[in-house]
């Protein structure tokens, strides 16, 4: 009862937020609403017993991504751009498009099941603490694909440096 | 399970919700109040070693100037800035604080005092500290003037760039323990030489007081309100109330810092095993003294530091954080992991 | 105990708010943070699998997700800026020098 | 010898061009020829060297890697160094080592000196490939490559119209020869399966009989081939209707004109009959056909040089006319006498004009005979080497001209050929001729007085010693050559003959004629035909001494008494107009009016400009697709996911 009147609560939350984030005129208020959203999630995270990745959740886009985000805004001066239209001309086919898509994964998984059971079940993460279970399958099963990770990280920060230097001529 | 026991008529649920009330009214109590002192404190403290008495007029000693000065400001008028953005404008003092605030809440004080006791306490601090940026950008941005934008750009691009060292400082010491919960790590510290991680992590420990430092935006890392250039930096254009709300902000940030100084580096709330060995008796003492003891210490070296050191240049600023204290801490990660890989793994094999 | 479909549902529900951002807004920054909310969306798909599969390759993909997600943005904001520095708006139907 | 030393003959020059190409200019400069003449002296003492081997009766065959492979067709890349091989290459390499000492002299100063160097070391790289190759299409591909560096050298002063112009007509000239040489290569692959020389002279009974329909006549398969191969010799070796261009290539620098296009190049057509005579006594009539040809080419190049007043010019028509010699000799069956006259002819030509070239060099560029006189006295090395091979070519006894030109004689009219007898007169004819302009030319430019402007006469001198020692050189050669092939009659043993008999299917004389050698009435007869020849020679020689030493007046006068004729050979037979009539002009015809005007304007423009025309008007329509708006395009990528999931959805369910 509890647990279902949270989800409700966060998944409100959630789809409010998020419509709000994309429909606001300012990038600012729109950044903001992101944040509301993104603590959520990492709530509704929390439920679904990953404490860790809903800690990086709100480290990573909380405190880096949206950051970064406010930075540009910043950086940029945007209050002619606030005045415009916000919405392009197609925006009804856009939304066709998108309920249509919504309505097939909506009925998608009315027929979902759930498959063969992991090893990692809510006593055996509890027992070596979650950050401990992730780091372990991470750090063995997945470490090429976390290097590689790492790698993509690097080649972000280099072109992003690249990128928006100025030009000194 | 939560309906079953009951004592008094009161369902369990009940008692523990009241139970996480009452912790965090007493911490924030405590926490509010240390707020207010430390600023007296700090005015006192630099008084004496600018060869001057600080305040003195309120009350004895002028004890009561941190009263006076909150009932000051919370009387004075609210001014807004013509073009501010009003709603940003209201609410980024509220989230600064409230980030701060938030972080209170995985601070053990001492053994099993605190309010939620989660296993990713550290991960949860370093969520709340990256959320701090926010005050600073939002209320820069929103008053639409010069002196706070410039400071809030810059007040960001600092905390965003020392939030790195900050966390990096402190993998040293999770590494060690092995946990993320700090009760755990302090507990943990006993079994090391002196009680505390300071005499194996004073490579991170001295990164973590430098970032920590220039995290709180205080001298000699004080840039974002460089009073001489600035006037407050990203607060200029607040008054009264939410004035006081940025700086109780300041202030919290600075008692968490210094909390997760004393409590990842220097022992907690305990003592050091061979002066219990020595003194058997200080065993007596409660643990909140051992810590209120190295809190203060931590706070008086801040002000230490403020009375001491001239401000730095931006870019030195910037260049230490990125070119000397992340390497730092990089090396320090590096070394600690392979001598714990070599004592944990080199002894089996 | 809630059913896995309602975190299914929630998942499609973010992910179609964040393609219908992306595709009307004319703002690329607002663009850029409906990628986001798409990646959210998928995330949180992700987790409630990994819980109700109990198998944390769910939670690992999320946290590979996030990896490339701040890349994504930090490129994505470099181009945003060097895009402002040039001319001067932020608008993609302004930003349309490849068309046909 | 070791078969790397065999490949190192062509290679090295190959190596001498790729660096002079490359680096001449930039690094080499003035010092250009010291890598050319350093590989060809080592390609000459490696060609010594295959010699004697050859002396010695070793005959290398070996293929080096293969070069084409496709279905049945197979080539490879290989040398056949025999007898003939190793003569052609003793020319090739001696001729090309003293014409680069010779170029540093000539070609001092001029501009594109490394860029000289290096077209003659690829051409030597060419000339090499063509007689060491052990089948037809590496030899087509020397051919080709030959031409290919004569067309550069030629047009070598391409600012000159001129120049470009000869270099262009001696390519396109080529070409026509080429074309049937090319269809003739094509015809043995298709009869034989194979281009190996040994394949295919080894398997000639298949095709000895067989015959081809062409137009409703039946054509006898080894004439076809024979004379289609004979095609690429006429163009090459500038016989009878194809003779055009070698004159006009005189606008080359003369070491070319001494290199190629009198030593070496021109007598790749001699080498090719010699090489394939297997196929071509076959062939009763393609032998008459090489026979007549080479004698109407003898007769006819020598009547014009009568009264040439260009030196070089005069030597080139010379050349033509000891090539139609050449192949008389392959055409009544005598390959080892047209050989040996290729191979003296190699150095009294190269001599001749590298004396041309030494004159020219005094007088500044001038070509024109009339203008010179006297130059004796001036240039003495010059005069007597120009002399001695004079000498040798008018075929006065005792020097290298004498020996092989009567050789060819003596053969053509003791062959079992229908033609012989004519083809002899023909020669002794053109023996007197001969005779007759070479000294005309010799006491034109050398004796009397000159005739020249003050300012040429200042600047008469010597030639420097890097070009006077080639000089030298040769003309001993134009005296001792001849002595490899002193006749029998002679109390000589006729060497050559005996060499070049070793040579696969080259008999040694051709059967029906040469028996009769040691038959009395032969010998006297062999002995009449000699004195013959030696009496032309003298009197050609003491007619060019009265005309032009005694009586200085009398040519003009005769000129204009027989004008038209005097005419017709100062207009060289008005070939050339007569080409510009029947091909050039209806070639412009229809190129102007039928390929530009119909083929390229209408067909070719139509289609070239129309497709684009399409495109773009079917591009002017698609293009608004692509807006440049990016959600534009997530939209249509959305609608597409939306059908794939739905596909997927209604596929999906009641599993």
């Amino acid at each position: 009862m509890i647990n279902q009147i949270f989800f409700f609560y966060f998944s409100a939350v959630i789809v409010a937020m998020s419509l709000l984030a994309i429909t606001r005129r300012n990038v600012m208020h729109g950044v903001l609403y992101m944040l509301l959203l993104f603590f959520h999630i990492a709530g509704l995270y929390l439920f679904l017993n990953a404490e860790f990745i809903s800690a990086v959740q709100i480290i990573v886009y909380a405190g880096a991504i949206m950051v970064l985000f406010l930075f540009v805004i910043m950086l940029l001066n945007l209050r002619e751009d606030i005045r415009k239209k916000q919405f392009l001309a197609i925006w009804p086919m856009g939304l066709l498009v998108s309920s249509g898509i919504l309505m097939v994964i909506l009925m998608s998984m009315l027929t979902i099941r759930i498959g063969a059971s992991g090893i990692w079940g809510i006593a055996q993460i509890e027992r070596v603490t979650q950050t401990a279970a992730v780091g372990t399958v991470l750090y063995t099963q997945y470490l090429f694909p976390f290097e590689v990770a790492s790698l993509v990280l690097l080649v972000a920060i280099i072109g992003a440096v690249v990128l928006a230097k100025k030009r000194i001529k | 399970m939560m309906f079953e026991t009951a004592m008094f008529g009161i369902p369990q649920w009940l008692w523990t919700i009241g139970l996480i009330i009452v912790k965090i009214a007493v911490v924030l109590g405590a926490v509010m109040l240390h707020v207010a002192y430390a600023t007296y404190f700090e005015r006192k403290v630099i008084g004496r070693m600018q060869n001057r008495l600080g305040p003195m007029v309120v009350g004895p000693y002028g004890l009561l100037q941190p009263i006076a000065d909150g009932i000051k400001s919370f009387f004075k008028e609210d001014i807004i800035p013509t073009n501010a953005d009003k709603p940003i404008f209201f609410m980024a003092p509220v989230l600064g604080l409230m980030a701060a605030l938030s972080s209170l809440a995985v601070v053990p004080f001492f053994n099993h005092f605190v309010i939620a006791d989660i296993n990713i306490g550290l991960l949860f601090l370093f969520a709340m500290s990256s959320l701090a940026v926010y005050g600073v950008i939002l209320g820069g941005w929103s008053s639409n003037s010069k002196f706070s934008f410039l400071g809030s750009l810059r007040a960001s691009a600092q905390v965003i760039s020392y939030e790195v060292p900050l966390g990096l400082s402190l993998v040293g010491v999770m590494l060690m323990s092995g946990s993320l919960n700090i009760t755990e790590i302090v507990n943990a510290q006993s079994r090391y030489p002196g009680g505390m991680y300071i005499t194996a992590q004073w490579l991170g420990f001295f990164v973590f007081v430098v970032s920590a430092i220039a995290e709180t935006n205080r001298s000699p890392f004080d840039l974002p309100e460089a009073e001489q250039e600035l006037i407050a930096g990203f607060f200029t254009e607040y008054s009264g109330m939410r004035f006081a709300l940025f700086f109780m902000a300041e202030y919290t940030g600075m008692i968490i810092m210094c909390s997760i100084a004393v409590l990842c580096f220097l022992g907690g709330w305990t003592i050091p095993p061979f002066v219990l060995k020595l003194l058997p008796f200080l065993g007596a003492v409660p643990g909140v003294v051992w810590f209120i003891m190295k809190f203060y210490a931590c706070m008086f070296f801040y002000y230490w530091i403020r009375a001491t050191l001239p401000r730095y240049r931006y870019d030195q600023l910037m260049a230490i954080g990125w070119k000397v204290l992340i390497p730092l801490a990089l090396a320090n990660i590096v070394v600690t992991a392979a001598i714990k890989f070599l004592l944990h793994h080199g002894g089996q094999q | 105990m809630i059913p896995l479909n309602w975190y299914m549902w929630l998942s499609g529900i973010v992910f179609c708010i964040g393609m219908f951002g992306f595709i009307t807004r004319r703002n690329i920054i607002i663009m850029l943070l409906s990628t986001e909310i798409m990646f959210n969306g998928v995330n949180i798909s992700l987790i409630a699998l990994s819980h109700y599969l109990e198998d944390l390759a769910g939670q690992v993909m999320v946290f590979f997700i996030i990896a490339v997600a701040a890349a994504e943005a930090a490129i994505g904001l470099a181009l945003v800026i060097l895009l402002f520095r040039n001319k001067e708006t932020v608008s993609v139907d302004d930003l349309n020098e490849l068309r046909g | 010898m070791d078969i790397r030393c065999y490949i190192l003959i062509p290679v090295l020059p190959l190596a001498a061009f790729l660096l002079n190409i490359v680096l001449g200019k930039a690094l080499f400069k003035k010092h250009a020829h010291f890598v050319a003449i350093a590989a060809v002296a080592v390609s000459l003492f490696l060609s010594v060297r295959a010699f004697i081997e050859a002396a010695t009766g070793t005959v290398i065959n070996q293929d080096l890697y293969t070069w084409i492979t496709s279905g049945t067709f197979k080539v490879s890349a290989g040398f056949l160094v025999d007898q003939l091989t190793a003569i052609m290459l003793i020319v090739v390499t001696s001729v090309s080592f003293l014409v680069h000492i010779y170029s540093i002299g000539y070609m001092h100063g001029d501009e594109g000196y490394p860029r000289f160097f290096s077209f003659l070391s690829l051409f030597t790289f060419s000339m090499l490939m063509l007689v060491m190759s052990n089948n037809f299409l590496q030899l087509y591909f020397g051919w080709e490559a030959v031409g290919l560096c004569s067309y550069f050298l030629i047009g070598f002063w391409y600012e000159k119209k001129s120049a470009a112009d000869a270099a262009k007509k001696a390519f396109i000239v080529n070409r026509f020869g080429d074309f049937g040489f090319g269809l003739g290569v094509i015809l043995i692959f298709l009869n034989f399966g194979s281009l190996h020389y040994a394949d295919v002279f080894n398997n000639l009974g298949v095709i000895a009989s067989q015959t081809v329909m062409i137009c409703g006549k039946e054509i006898n398969l080894p004439t076809l081939i024979a004379l289609l191969l004979f095609c690429g010799a006429v163009g090459k070796s500038a016989q009878l209707p194809l003779h055009v261009w070698l004159p006009d290539a005189m606008e080359g620098p003369t070491p070319v004109s001494a290199l190629i296009h009198a030593a070496t190049m021109v007598t790749a057509g001699v080498f090719l009959v010699a090489r394939a005579n297997p196929i071509f006594t076959l062939s009763p009539v393609a032998m008459n056909v090489v026979a007549i040809t080479g004698g109407l080419t003898a007769i006819f190049a020598a009547t014009i040089a009568l009264v040439q007043n260009d030196i070089k010019r005069v030597v080139a028509y010379s050349t033509v006319s000891q090539l139609g010699y050449m192949f008389v000799a392959c055409g009544v069956g005598a390959f080892s006498a047209g050989v040996f006259h290729l191979y003296t002819h190699a150095f009294f030509k190269a001599c001749l004009f590298l004396c041309a070239g030494s004159v020219m060099h005094a007088m500044g560029g001038e070509l024109d005979v009339q203008k010179m006189g006297g130059l004796k006295k001036y240039m003495p090395v010059t005069y007597w080497t120009m002399l001695i091979a004079s000498l040798s070519i008018a075929g006065v006894p005792g020097l290298a001209g004498f020996f092989s030109k009567d050789e060819i004689l003596w053969k053509a009219l003791s062959s079992g050929s229908p033609v012989g007898k004519f083809i002899w007169a023909i020669g002794v004819i053109t023996a007197l001729l001969t005779a007759f302009y070479s000294f005309r030319v010799l006491f034109l430019a050398f004796h009397g007085t000159f005739r020249g402007t003050e300012e040429q006469k200042h600047h008469l001198h010597e030639s420097p010693s890097s070009m006077t020692i080639p000089l030298i050189v040769l003309s001993v050669g134009a005296v001792v050559a001849g002595y490899a092939g002193v006749p029998h009659l002679l109390g000589g043993h006729d060497w050559i003959a005996g060499f070049l008999g070793k040579v696969a299917g080259l008999v040694p004389d051709h059967g029906e004629g040469t028996t009769h050698i040691h038959e009395e009435g032969a010998l006297a007869l062999e002995w009449t035909a000699m004195a013959v020849s030696v009496a032309v020679a003298v009197a050609g020689i003491s007619a060019a001494a009265f005309f032009y030493l005694k009586r200085p007046e009398l040519p003009a006068k005769i000129a204009s008494a027989f004008a038209p004729i005097h005419k017709l050979l100062f207009n060289k037979y008005y070939v050339d107009e007569f080409y510009a009539i029947i091909i050039v002009k209806p070639c412009y015809w229809v190129s102007e009016n039928i390929l530009d005007k119909i083929t390229d304007k209408l067909f070719i423009e139509g289609i070239v400009n129309g497709v684009p025309a399409f495109v773009e008007w079917s591009g002017q329509r698609l293009r608004r697709i692509q807006t440049g708006v990016v959600q534009h395009y997530t939209l249509i990528m959305a609608v597409g996911v939306f059908f794939l999931l739905a596909v997927l959805a209604v596929l999906g369910t009641g599993k």
